[in-house]
């Protein structure tokens, strides 16, 4: 039972990482109805981003984050604009194998251009510090990382219910064409949404250079994850997103604990299909 | 014994009752149109019959046996055909193999199957379009195939959702005598919904109207078409008045 | 076969994928070898210099043939019989997985062509009865044996630097173990001996390769307190525990972790002073160039083509790769049959070797077929980043630090 | 305003529009006609720049819009309401509409459109808050077309109103029209409803088969042998 | 017997079809004896494997339209049934295989039971789900060898009641075999009254189903036989390789690669995943010999996945749908 309490905020940490990460995908499905398979790869661009302007520069990792970002941004319009807007075209079978290409096309480019080490950043504000209460045990990095993603689902809410873009980009969500006749340019939304995915992406990558190693393939760990939020959230669902990614943090550390780590990823897939089987629309998707 | 027997139905969404204690009887051979204004539950009672609803209350029996509930495919199997108000269909099946599924509902043979949907082809006026694929049709012969496809499951009572809308007058006469071909053909029990009352006022044999959900009206096309009520909510008075003036149907 | 100029032996490593780093360096530490016996090195100490090919077959050149089985067991074996029939090699060496070694050696058995494996841990591999296969390297029973023994020493107080440690001081232990065939297969031995040696298991932890979060295996590592941490990791995974632990600022008494992943140079370079006092099983340690010059010798070599010293996996690789030119030169034929039975009997003595083994002799010993007998493990530990051996006490470069100092 | 000239457009490489041309004046009403599949529909969706005429021209003020988007098109003041009527069913009556100002930046101007269509459609007022996938088939079609109203285009396409609508809302919708007519806006309009759609037109156009076969007055075309035979059924 | 004439009837297809085909069974039949080199004997067998998954994915995935992701755990329940038979009670290859595609089949049934509730993207995140969750079951499961896997012991001499060999020709001959019958299967099932259910289930599942056709039912069904070739192929491939643990026999990337391989080839015609197949197992295989020693790290992956993007989005019909446009052009 002492160990509930650490447990429990630790949970609700790794839980708003696991938000974060599933954000960038909500956001993409929202809009175009897509799963994007390169999700993590967009992860792991932002994480290289951050590591290696922290390290050239030998800037404080924090101040990568508008970079990572930007170039989170970039990369996911340009995916859009060179792949995924010919994928659309097809069926969904082509649309999830295309970004699996995709997926695989990044993470071998980084591999012949980084190596298939692992690298790791080790000086930095957040870097390696805790504050230790008792039993509970708060990581900088992972608190900063929490914070940080608290600030992004507000700010993307707020962006996608409250403003005239947000409309758009729902309008655009809901129907295409329909949107184009309002004179939308769904082009652009859709090339947007794709930016926002990837700039979301950028970010959590930065932030996770904070505590965590960076290397080729390490998109695929946190994508599945991902998929698994988004999809228990509903899909295009910010709010799903978030609240799916506490539950799938509280299970992975919860079950982690105290039902044994090697069965805490099989406990969080089973979740998720054992959801999603008495309610085959996710918890928040229509 | 009426082939449909529906007995105080009430289907609800979200509070909002679509359909609200509706009780009718269609007897075997029977025409029956079934109008009402936009939003009066129309297709929501047809996808109750056919199954795609759960009704909350109510019954409905076809054939003696009490079907609430069933699925649809169950519902086609006992007897019950339907097309679609819309009906959109992806994939690369022709038409000549979609009617060729709707046949497979009764036989497993390829060759029979084959024969049986050339055959409802050529009575819907199909022949040139076996090989077309239903995307590139236009409107009105979508809507034939949607007919052809229910016929091929060879049903007793055929559920039509509004087979001509969109067409035009001419297009509409045509449907109706091929709806009034089918019927002598095949022997079936017709139940259709439409707004056109072209087709409505000539081919039934009676008249339902549903207005919020619940039955307001039913009687010989004549009698409908002067209901005060009826023209009040539905026709119109420009419909009665155009009617009086034209002194058709 | 493979008469005249060349001697062709087809070498399987992890060329790309996850663990290609490791794959590398051992594609590196064969190719050195290779080219100390193909060419002059008159300022080698060990006879391999002077050879110029293998005088035992008339000086042939070795030709190394190069494969890349990216980790996976089906690739491996198919990528076998392509050296076997199609490139008509005299034998294999490899895997580094044990789970490749385990598909290769199946196809070097059922195609009689022998394999000599120079680094893959797993004790079942020598345990099937194989004729063809051949294992240079101590097994994770060897090394898990090495280090309770050593805990028996200290108890004893027969462990320089120490006081002798009572049994209740350092009597439970924490076991974190990865997930995949090698993993199980240590957390397997490490059961086997704690019950045999008198020690209990407080918590038992096995987590997922490459995870995205090891927090909750820390935690219940953690909890109970062990006296004794034990580990069997890759570089990612050691990394991110040794992270996690951290920043639990973990405490134990003792700290050992098999080799891999703690003991790779990206892991001294990740956490500097924090690995003080860290324990390692390994075959090999830059300490022993005091004991073992001719080590000191090839390592330079080996760094100028590599970019890093000999580590454990590195060090095993090249002294596969001499064994292989050892037991060619001694059959004087590229017949498999003969290369199988001079493996069978050859004595390669421990000083030409750069690992501190007594030599190397494959021998029938205790249900087990072909294992290197001579063989035997280190167990080092970082002092001041360097890791400075401690086991077996005759080699012992350092004092041992007690206890360990923890994580901050 | 509109001038369409010999355009042909095809779908996935086959012409389904040979050779139509057209043209409307400010201010007017004008109907296409034509049997089902004879191509209105795409006519529209082409005018509107979904799809691009492989031939021929399209001016609209003047100004080549043959090769201009969508997004350029509603811009010069062209807005087309879909047969299917497209409401986004899961946003409110009030966000289709205002989604239907998207192109209008000045709020003022977008509040005054919103009153005249609500002034329009009174119905839709009262239901403001409802969801659009929620409405009647009435109420759909008439929040299809205020918000096609709410960018106050100069000209409006409209491609069949009283598709699935009640036979007293067909009269209505009708109405609705003739009232926009009245008001000084210039309209499309594409109708099964050949009769009623001719009376109302000022000038009207046949089409068969991808061909412009007539063009006249509503009254003229409703005299022509091919109306009164095939649409009418006379 | 119509349905056995059904199956080896090729008379519908054009000529070129039936060439083609008479041309694949030749080029198998006599592939042992024309090649020299094992490597691309092995590349073949492997090729054959993929083919025999990839034609009943091609039954769900393909004419079924329902993005399954988790063949791999079908392949690694009957790869397990087989191997650990024959490890603790010696069952030899013949009857275990029969039970290792039962274990599939049957899970493929409860599994499919409930996964075809879900639609779209839900399902195919659902299969991923349910096939990782197999996966970390199989890793931790001490007692069926957990992470170390199974190996099969090996007999003293070639043994068939045990399908240990020596030489590759008679695994080759085994799996040419299997596929033989995948593909005899196959022919007929596209004209049987499931095949059309199934595809007229991926065009419009309420139109099906007001046609008398058990969507759900009909889904479960199709997923079961695609259980039964992933079974058969499972069983091959544990005494063909002789060693499986839970990362070669079930993981996401052979579910992917499956579907992939459909999909380059053409998901829904038969030829689909023979072309598939055809194209990606050699490239792999060649590629990764080629380049896999030579330094440059992932260059394969790269070339390969420009070709998946290529095709996903300018063809997604894929090879075999870019042969039916040039023919129906001409
Ligand atoms: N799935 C649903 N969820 C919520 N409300 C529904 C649903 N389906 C129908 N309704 C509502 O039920 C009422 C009846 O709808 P229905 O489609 O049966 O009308 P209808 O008579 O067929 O109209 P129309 O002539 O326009 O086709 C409408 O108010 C509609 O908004
Ligand atoms: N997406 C498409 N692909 C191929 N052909 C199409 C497509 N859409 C329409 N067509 C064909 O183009 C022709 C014209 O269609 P269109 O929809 O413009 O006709 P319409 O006059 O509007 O008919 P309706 O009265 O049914 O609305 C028809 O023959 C139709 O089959
Ligand atoms: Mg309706
Ligand atoms: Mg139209």
């Amino acid at each position: 039972m002492e160990m509930l309490v650490p447990t429990i905020i630790s949970a609700l940490l790794m839980g708003m990482l696991f938000a974060l990460v599933a954000l960038g995908l909500a956001i993409i499905f929202g809009v175009m109805n897509i799963v994007n398979f390169a999700h993590g790869e967009f992860l792991m661009v932002g994480m290289y981003t951050a590591f290696l302007t922290a390290t050239v520069f030998s800037i404080e990792p924090l101040l990568t984050l508008p970079i990572a970002a930007m170039v989170g941004f970039l990369l996911g319009i340009a995916s859009y604009y060179f792949l995924v807007r010919y994928l659309l075209k097809g069926p969904m079978l082509a649309q999830l194998l295309g970004t699996f290409g995709l997926m695989i096309f990044l993470r071998y480019l980084a591999m012949c251009i980084f190596g298939p080490d692992y690298k790791t950043l080790e000086q930095g504000v957040l870097i390696g510090k805790s504050i230790k209460w008792g039993s509970v045990v708060l990581s900088y990095p992972r608190l900063g990382t929490a914070v940080l993603s608290l600030i992004a689902f507000g700010i993307i809410y707020w962006l996608i219910n409250r403003t005239r873009l947000g409309k758009a980009l729902q309008a655009t969500a809901l129907d295409v064409e329909a949107a184009s006749y309002m004179g939308i340019d769904t082009e652009r939304m859709r090339g947007l949404a794709w930016g926002l995915g990837g700039a979301t992406m950028g970010i959590a990558g930065a932030l996770l250079t904070n505590f965590y190693y960076v290397f080729p393939t390490i998109g695929i760990l946190f994508c599945m994850i991902a998929f698994a939020t988004v999809a228990l959230g509903g899909f295009g669902s910010i709010k799903g997103a978030f609240i799916a990614g506490l539950i799938m943090g509280l299970i992975i550390d919860l079950g982690g604990t105290y039902i044994g780590p090697h069965h805490k990823f099989a406990l969080v897939y089973l979740t998720y299909f054992l959801v999603v089987v008495f309610r085959p629309q996710g918890l928040f998707g229509w | 014994m009426p082939l449909l027997e529906i007995i105080d139905l009430t289907k609800d969404f979200g509070g909002v009752a679509a359909n609200n204690h509706i009780s009718l009887e269609i007897e075997r051979g029977e025409i029956i149109g079934l109008i009402g204004p936009n939003g009066a539950g129309k297709t929501t009672l047809f996808n109750c019959i056919v199954g795609y609803h759960k009704p909350n209350q109510g019954a409905i029996r076809f054939k003696g046996k009490d079907i609430t509930g069933l699925k649809p495919f169950q519902t086609n199997r006992e007897g019950i055909g339907r097309t679609f108000q819309i009906m959109s269909i992806s994939g690369d099946l022709t038409v000549l193999e979609n009617v060729m599924v709707g046949s497979f509902c009764k036989t497993s043979d390829r060759r029979t199957a084959r024969q049986e949907a050339s055959e409802i082809m050529n009575l819907t006026g199909l022949e040139q379009d076996a090989e077309a694929r239903l995307t590139e049709l236009p409107v009105a012969t979508q809507k034939r195939v949607g007919l052809a496809m229910a016929l091929a499951t060879k049903p007793e009572l055929l559920m039509l959702d509004e087979v001509a809308s969109g067409l035009n007058p001419r297009e509409t006469e045509e449907m109706v005598a091929l709806l009034k071909n089918i019927y002598v053909v095949k022997g079936l029990t017709l139940f259709l919904t439409e707004h056109v009352m072209e087709v409505v006022m000539p081919i039934s044999q009676r008249i339902i109207v549903l207005d919020g959900g619940q039955k307001i009206a039913e009687g010989r096309p004549q009698d409908i078409a002067n209901n005060e009520r009826v023209i009040r909510a539905y026709l119109g008075e420009k419909y009665a008045k155009g009617r009086r003036d034209r002194g058709s149907i | 076969r493979a008469q005249g100029q060349e001697v062709k032996i087809g070498v399987i490593y992890p060329l790309s994928g996850p663990v290609a780093h490791a794959g590398n360096m051992s594609k590196d530490a064969v190719s050195l070898c290779a080219d100390y016996v193909n060419n002059k090195w008159p300022d080698l100490p060990i006879p391999i210099g002077n050879w110029e090919g293998i005088p035992g077959l008339n000086g042939a050149k070795i030709k190394l043939i190069f494969a890349d089985h990216r980790g996976e067991p089906d690739r491996g074996a198919d990528l076998a019989k392509k050296l076997i029939i199609d490139e008509k090699v005299v034998g294999i060496c490899g895997c580094y997985h044990s789970s490749v070694t385990k598909t290769v050696s199946t196809v070097c058995e059922r195609h009689k062509i022998p394999m000599i494996n120079p680094e893959s841990t797993s004790p079942v591999l020598t345990k099937r009865g194989y004729q063809w296969f051949f294992r240079a390297t101590p097994h994770d029973r060897i090394f898990v044996r090495d280090f309770f023994e050593f805990l028996g020493l200290l108890h004893q107080g027969k462990v320089p630097g120490v006081k002798a440690v009572p049994k209740s001081e350092l009597r439970t232990i924490g076991a974190c173990t990865e997930n995949t065939e090698w993993g199980a297969g240590t957390r397997d031995v490490i059961k086997e001996f704690a019950k045999q040696y008198g020690y209990e298991i407080v918590s038992d932890v096995t987590y997922p390769h490459e995870s995205p979060d090891l927090t909750a295996e820390v935690r219940r590592l953690l909890a109970p307190k062990p006296d004794i941490l034990m580990f069997a990791s890759y570089i990612s995974d050691a990394i991110l525990l040794t992270k996690t632990m951290k920043e639990f600022k973990a405490k134990a008494k003792v700290f050992w972790s098999q080799d891999v992943g703690f003991y790779q140079p990206k892991y001294i370079e990740t956490f500097g002073n924090d690995t003080e006092g860290i324990l390692n099983r390994t075959v090999f340690s830059k300490k022993l160039f005091a004991v073992k010059p001719v080590a000191k010798n090839i390592n330079v070599e080996f760094k100028k083509r590599s970019g890093v010293d000999f580590m454990g996996t590195s060090a095993r690789a090249f002294t596969g790769m001499q064994a292989w030119a050892y037991v060619l030169n001694e059959a004087g034929s590229t017949d498999p049959e003969a290369i199988r039975k001079t493996a069978e009997t050859i004595e390669i003595p421990g000083k030409d070797l750069i690992v501190p083994w007594k030599g190397i002799k494959f021998e029938d010993v205790g249900g087990e077929t072909n294992q290197n007998t001579w063989s035997s493990g280190l167990i080092v530990q970082y002092q001041a980043q360097e890791p400075e051996i401690i086991y077996p006490l005759d080699v012992a470069t350092a004092k041992f630090v007690y206890p360990w100092p923890g994580l901050k | 305003m509109l001038k369409v000239e010999e355009i042909e457009v095809r779908y996935s490489g086959v012409p389904v529009i040979h050779d139509v041309s057209f043209h409307v004046n400010g201010g007017e009403l004008i109907s296409i006609v034509g049997a089902n599949g004879s191509g209105k529909t795409t006519v529209l969706k082409t005018v509107a720049g979904t799809l691009h005429p492989t031939k021929g021209s399209m001016e609209f003020e003047n100004e080549d819009i043959s090769a201009s988007t969508t997004v350029e098109i509603v811009r010069k003041g062209i807005t087309y309401v879909p047969e299917e009527r497209r409401i986004f069913g899961p946003l409110s009556v009030e966000e289709n509409l205002k989604l239907g100002a998207y192109i209008v930046n000045d709020r003022e101007e977008m509040e005054k459109s919103l009153d005249y269509v609500y002034g329009l459609f009174p119905i839709l007022k009262t239901r403001w808050k409802q969801l659009g996938g929620t409405l009647s088939g009435g109420e759909q079609q008439m929040l299809a077309i205020g918000r096609g109203l709410m960018s106050r285009p100069k000209l409006l396409m409209l491609d069949e109103p009283s598709l699935g609508l009640m036979p007293k809302l067909v009269d209505e919708m009708l109405e609705a029209v003739a009232t926009l007519k009245k008001e000084g806006n210039t309209i499309l309009l594409v109708e099964q409803n050949v009769r009623e759609a001719l009376e109302m037109a000022d000038r009207g156009y046949v089409l068969q088969t991808g061909r412009t076969i007539h063009e006249g007055t509503g009254q003229e075309l409703l005299e022509t042998d091919i109306v009164k035979r095939a649409f009418l059924g006379l | 017997m119509r349905t056995l004439r059904d199956a080896f009837s090729f008379g519908d297809l054009p000529l070129v079809e039936r060439i083609g085909f008479a041309i694949f069974i030749m080029f198998c039949t006599l592939f042992p004896w024309v090649t020299k080199g094992s490597f691309d004997q092995a590349v073949m067998i492997q090729f054959l494997i993929f083919c025999l998954y990839g034609l009943g994915w091609n039954l769900i995935g393909g004419y079924g339209g329902q993005v399954a992701l988790g063949q791999a755990k079908n392949v690694g329940m009957s790869a397990y049934t087989v191997a650990l038979l024959m490890v603790w009670w010696d069952i030899p290859f013949w009857l275990s295989t029969p039970l290792g595609v039962v274990v599939a089949t049957i899970e493929s049934f409860v599994l499919g039971y409930f996964l075809f509730r879900l639609r779209g993207h839900y399902f195919a995140i659902a299969t991923i789900a349910v096939s990782l969750v197999w996966q970390q079951l199989f890793i931790n499961w001490d007692l069926i060898g957990g992470a170390r896997g199974v190996e099969l012991p090996l007999k003293e001499t070639p043994n068939f009641l045990y399908m240990q060999f020596a030489s590759p020709i008679y695994y080759h001959y085994f799996a040419f075999l299997l596929v033989l019958a995948a593909i005899l299967y196959m022919n007929w099932f596209r004209k049987s009254r499931l095949g059309y259910q199934l595809r007229s289930i991926t065009s419009n599942e309420e139109v099906a189903e007001s046609l008398g056709i058990n969507a759900h039912w009909v889904k479960v069904k199709a997923y079961c036989i695609t259980g039964v070739f992933a079974g058969m192929g499972g069983a091959f491939y544990t005494v063909y390789y002789n060693y499986i643990d839970p990362f070669s026999v079930m993981h996401l990337e052979l579910s992917v690669m499956i579907a992939l391989m459909t999909m380059i080839g053409g998901a829904g015609s038969m030829w689909g995943p023979i072309i598939g197949a055809m194209i990606l197992i050699p490239l792999d295989r060649y590629l990764g010999a080629w380049l896999g020693g030579s330094g440059i790290i992932g260059v394969d992956f790269m070339i390969y996945a420009l070709m998946v993007m290529i095709i996903s989005a300018y063809e997604p019909k894929g090879i075999w749908g870019i042969i039916e446009k040039v023919r129906a052009r001409r």
